[in-house]
């Protein structure tokens, strides 16, 4: 879009290009202009309009709509994420550590990241039912190789001087890991955890959308089934929102916590 | 280096008790080979005087920090022995302390937790290890830069905190890895002035790896030279420099500069084979 | 790991989890898993059936065209954002939106955009892998050595001869992880595509294995799409492997 | 160089953005349908992929899409993406203003609720309980409500797992259990682990739980295509229950689901057998009087909020296509 800007007319661009935010709400506009655009034509009618959508999405927040949707979400999110957390960080940890583990280990949670694990959700519902352990399941599924991996590579990749340091001054076994080899390696265990929240929402959804609807999932799926088109995409809009505001809210934590400094050389 | 005792060479005393005389290290016929088959030391023998500097030099690729790290126990030797104070050893000990070339502070804590670190390991209680570690802080200049993060510190302000955390655990003997090969020119030389100062108040046995023939030549009463890899001990010298004029007259007085030019005749010959 | 000496190859712990496998299937501690032999028997059978080359060809298909798509936008995207800095703050906002939130939720929006057919297939392979590219292309060339374009100038190097010699070789190694994290998001994209709207291609057998409970067949069919995902992401590994050499060095 | 690759993305990212629905205007009179299915290939479909390629050795270009679920084929249909769908949309035709209209009954709802014997004894135990149903918005959904306001009681959660043959392989690894089934899943149940399971007395239902509807534009501009398509069903539909072994006949001439797995062959001849002993197959597209029974059902399920005395038959249905195709079978004696 700004391609545009810049061959229309140079000097805006000189005088907004100082300005950020200026460019970014113009481009927020266009996109939303092209939506309403989009939606008086219609493209299609299950295509609204951006300005009956933000109705929806409105009459949704004080109806309470969103909050019982993502409260259900909620739930198999959280508890899946942090089973994963626990033992992720525990997994990337000791084959970080031990090369016998990291041997067993490292080449199926690298399997499991590269293939389209999504395709085994449906068939959760054998095993796990249809309730919220089938949720928690997906959600984990899907979260547990990046948290894996990111802790598996803070762990293993340990600057080697600071190890030396940590012998040279006597640090014994348990002193290294829990003085040198965790710190140096929180930074990423840390971007771990924010991505497989990232994943582990996915997972939610996915599990909404294809085992049994409920919470957010259900919102698109029951919307559609009535035809009512701008609240489906008022909760499709609404999913990107909660899930791009969570995850840049985690990076500026990531950034205070772990000052630049933190990452690991 | 006015306390120091010139070093006699009587035999050890029986039992082991620490004559002054005595070499505070013994390095006996070292030799290690590397995984790849590389052979990095080849029969290296030679004593470190107590209460002394000894520098350990020779052309790059020699294995002085192999050598040295050796001594520290943080690498094996294949063969050969390492003793302090009569007994062999083959891992760390609080009787070492070890000054990395790459500073290895670690980036998440304050200068004062990183120069306090060595005590924080072997359990010393913080306000106790905090007190001493402040001590040495102040010692190496960085006392205004206690709660400073070492990515806000520059490379010679850095190797100071890592000075300051090696003397903090005191342990009896100093080994440093070419600490100042990463600082420039005019920060070095006013670094080996405050080295030789903080030494002379210390009780310490210094062992010293450079590549720099004038900086050993400057701070150190012994150097041991090295042959090219693998290596075996080519010389050991005693320049014996008087100091007591003050840096500028010890860099121009002939008997400093004579020195310079015997090592690096000795040293040449290593660059053209 | 080391094994009386000999250094075994990392991949080859999966041969302990494929015998472990096999033992849990043969003892059907999990309903939902069969032997591994059996796997193996259902994929011998399963692929050269008319059902499976007509599902592979349409899947193929999208993905291919879906990431011919999300190479061009995304490389040019991103080297647009590593060299101008206000599109690289405007558009960089949307590729963190996207990059972060969960894309599933998008395709049912895609479906009402584009209909069922490939149209949304391609553009669901596209959405999910372009981000990653346009990132990862960024920061590459956002890390290339100042110094290396102002001596390609310093020779008259036309903009365009600065570009390929110099922007895009020493952007290779971010590009190529980019790329790499593409095809695995790709192939993510359309099998999710599939599953969630027209149940064509291996969304359809997909479903009619896991309906019909023929599990042998359905790990099959999940370890024929695993192993592409894999080859195509281990190929472009490849190839970043042989220029990190001088990654870190730039 | 760079400005080339910026408006390169800045065009593409706009076509794609607007997409523009360029495959609906194909609507040439007579020669084709689009038909969008929420459902995959099965042995419940198999008459009706009979019945569309019979439809297409008759000239009329037939090209069918398979959905995800049964709502994605209503918002293919309304959308205009599909000429006609199938399901039970009737939420869907008073919900939206899209122009629909059902244009023939092809299966009534026989359906029975299984559950599990000792959990569940009788319809008060269920009060507060999980009862899985096959997806929103659908018959037994809907049969489901019908229950909870006869027997006043009120399922704790009603969840929804697609596919009769997907519920009776849940019920008898005990993920579920109670749910609604569908006659050949309720004998496999039942004969699969007899005693551990029995029925709970359902209402005598009627209604229709799958229609065939479409675009009442479509159905307007393409009249001969859909007297062929009703023509053939009917046909079918009525042969099948003559002799179930129809099926089974069509199938190979026709050469249908050549990959089906073993343990749904055996499934095949029964399903059409008991479905035709039972009635299930609508043999004239359903009446006036089918439509109202509809109202009924479904007002009666909470799905339809209008009266069942107000509400309007040409609102929802269209009988005349059913009406001219049964007259032309009659004449040439199908």
């Amino acid at each position: 879009m700004t391609g545009l800007i810049q061959v229309r007319g140079g000097r805006t661009v000189a005088k907004a290009v100082d300005r950020p935010w200026l460019l970014r709400a113009a481009s927020i506009a266009l996109v939303l202009g092209l939506w309403e655009w989009g939606g008086t034509i219609p493209v299609s009618i299950a295509f609204p309009k951006f300005s009956e959508t933000l109705a929806a999405f409105a009459g949704m927040i004080t109806d309470g709509t969103f909050a019982g949707a993502y409260a259900e979400t909620a739930g198999p999110l959280i508890v899946g994420v942090s089973l994963t957390a626990v033992g992720g960080v525990l997994a990337g940890l000791v084959m970080g550590l031990s090369s016998r583990t990291e041997w067993l280990g490292l080449p199926v949670f690298i399997v499991l990241q590269a293939s389209p694990s999504a395709a085994i959700i449906p068939l959760i519902t054998f095993i796990y039912g249809i309730g919220f352990t089938a949720k928690v399941f997906a959600v984990v599924l899907l979260s547990a190789p990046v948290i894996v991996l990111n802790s598996y590579r803070g762990i293993a990749n340990t600057p080697r001087s600071l190890l030396e340091m940590g012998d040279a001054f006597l640090a014994g076994r348990f002193k290294r890991i829990v003085k040198i080899v965790i710190p140096a390696g929180s930074g990423l265990i840390f971007a771990g955890l924010r991505l497989g929240l990232a994943q582990g929402f996915t997972g939610a959804v996915l599990a909404e959308l294809l085992i049994t609807p409920t919470g957010v999932g259900d919102l698109i799926t029951f919307y559609r089934s009535v035809a009512d088109y701008p609240r489906m995409f008022a909760s499709i809009l609404s999913i990107i929102l909660v899930a791009s505001v969570s995850v840049t809210l985690l990076q500026r934590l990531e950034q205070r916590l772990f000052r630049p400094e933190m990452r690991p050389a | 280096m006015t306390n120091r005792t010139s070093p006699t060479s009587e035999p050890t005393v029986p039992g082991g008790v620490r004559n002054p005389g005595d070499p505070a290290v013994r390095v006996v016929d070292l030799a290690k080979v590397f995984a790849g088959g590389v052979r990095a030391l080849d029969g290296v023998t030679f004593d470190i005087p107590r209460g002394e500097l000894t520098s350990i030099i020779g052309p790059s690729g020699c294995g002085k920090t192999t050598t040295l790290k050796i001594i520290a126990g943080l690498l094996d030797a294949t063969s050969g022995q390492v003793e302090i104070n009569g007994t062999p050893v083959t891992r760390p000990g609080p009787d070492r302390a070890f000054v990395f070339q790459d500073f290895a502070l670690m980036p998440w804590a304050t200068v004062l937790r990183n120069a306090a670190f060595g005590l924080e390991l072997r359990g010393v209680p913080r306000k106790e290890r905090e007190a001493t570690a402040r001590e040495y802080v102040a010692k190496v200049g960085l006392s205004r830069f206690e709660d400073a993060y070492p990515h806000q510190l520059s490379g010679g302000m850095r190797q100071r905190v890592g000075l300051a955390r090696a003397l903090a655990v005191d342990a009896e003997i100093l080994l440093m890895d070419e600490p100042f090969a990463s600082v420039d020119e005019q920060i070095r030389r006013k670094f080996q002035e405050d080295l030789l100062r903080l030494l002379s108040e210390e009780d310490k046995t210094v062992i010293f790896v450079t590549h720099s023939i004038e900086e050993a030549v400057y701070v150190s009463d012994q150097i041991v030279i090295m042959t090219r890899g693998p290596s075996q001990v080519s010389k050991v010298v005693r320049p014996g420099v008087d100091h007591s004029g003050g840096s500028g007259h010890i860099r121009r007085s002939p008997a400093y500069l004579d020195w310079v030019e015997r090592i690096w005749a000795e040293l040449q010959g290593y660059l053209e084979t | 790991m080391e094994l009386r000496g000999y250094r075994l190859p990392m991949a080859s712990s999966l041969l302990v989890w494929f015998a472990l496998w096999e033992v849990i299937g043969r003892l059907e501690l999990v309903s939902l898993i069969p032997p591994f032999t059996e796997v193996l028997r259902a994929f011998a059978e399963v692929v050269p059936t008319e059902d499976f080359v007509e599902a592979a060809t349409i899947t193929l298909q999208a993905f291919l065209i879906g990431m011919a798509l999300s190479f061009a936008v995304g490389i040019g995207l991103g080297i647009a954002m590593g060299r101008n800095r206000a599109i690289g703050s405007l558009m960089g906002m949307w590729v963190n939106i996207f990059e972060s939130s969960p894309l599933t939720a998008v395709v049912p929006a895609l479906m009402a955009l584009l209909g069922f057919g490939l149209p949304t297939m391609i553009v669901t392979v596209f959405v999910f892998s372009v981000w990653v590219i346009a990132l990862d292309t960024q920061v590459g060339v956002e890390r290339v050595n100042p110094s290396l374009i102002e001596m390609g100038r310093s020779f008259g190097a036309s903009r365009r001869v600065l570009f390929t010699r110099i922007v895009l070789l020493a952007a290779l190694p971010e590009l190529l992880a980019g790329i790499r994290l593409g095809l695995i998001r790709g192939m993510k994209g359309v099998v999710i595509g599939q599953l969630l709207i027209a149940v064509v291609g291996v969304g359809y057998l997909f479903e009619l294995y896991s309906r019909n409970f023929l599990m042998p067949e359905f790990w099959a069919l999940l370890i024929v799409l695993f192993t592409f995902a894999f080859l195509a992401s281990e190929a472009v590994a490849y190839f970043e492997r042989k220029v990190s050499f001088y990654a870190s060095s730039r | 160089m760079t400005r080339f690759w910026v408006l390169a993305t800045a065009l593409v990212l706009l076509l794609a953005a607007c997409g523009g629905d360029g495959d609906s205007g194909d609507g040439e009179s007579g020669g084709s349908v689009r038909v969008a299915l929420g459902d995959i290939e099965s042995v419940e479909t198999l008459a009706l992929f009979i019945a569309l390629d019979r439809v297409r050795d008759r000239g009329v270009e037939v090209d069918l899409t398979e959905l995800a679920d049964e709502d994605l084929a209503n918002q293919a249909v309304v959308s205009g993406q599909a000429d006609v769908g199938l399901g039970a949309p009737y939420a869907l035709i008073e919900g939206s203003d899209a122009p629909l209209r059902i244009f023939c009954q092809l299966q009534a709802a026989r359906f029975f609720v299984v559950a599990d014997k000792a959990d569940y004894p009788d319809w008060q135990s269920m009060n507060g309980e999980t009862f899985t149903v096959h997806s929103r918005g659908s018959t037994t959904e809907a049969l489901a409500k019908l229950v909870e306001q006869e027997e006043g009681i009120e399922f704790g959660e009603i969840s929804y797992v697609e596919g009769s043959e997907v519920r009776a392989t849940a019920l008898l690894r005990g993920n579920v259990k109670a749910t609604v089934l569908d006659i050949p899943n309720r004998n496999y149940v039942m004969a699969e682990s007899p005693g551990t399971f029995h029925e709970l007395p359902t209402p005598e239902t009627k209604a229709s739980d799958e229609v065939i509807f479409g675009n009442t534009e479509w159905l307007a501009a393409n009249q001969e295509t859909v007297q062929v398509l009703l023509e053939e069903i009917l046909t079918v539909w009525r042969s099948m229950v003559d002799d179930p072994a129809f099926v089974q006949e069509e199938r190979e001439r026709l050469d249908l689901l050549n990959d089906l797995p073993a343990e749904l062959e055996e499934q095949l001849l029964p399903y059409y057998e008991q479905g035709a002993e039972e009635g299930l197959f609508t043999q004239d597209c359903g009446s006036e009087a089918a439509a109202r029974d509809d109202f009924e059902f479904y007002h009666e399920a909470g799905q339809l909020s209008g009266e069942p005395g107000e509400l309007r038959v040409e609102d929802f249905w269209d009988l005349g296509p059913a009406q001219a195709a049964e007259d032309a079978l009659a004449e040439s004696g199908g």
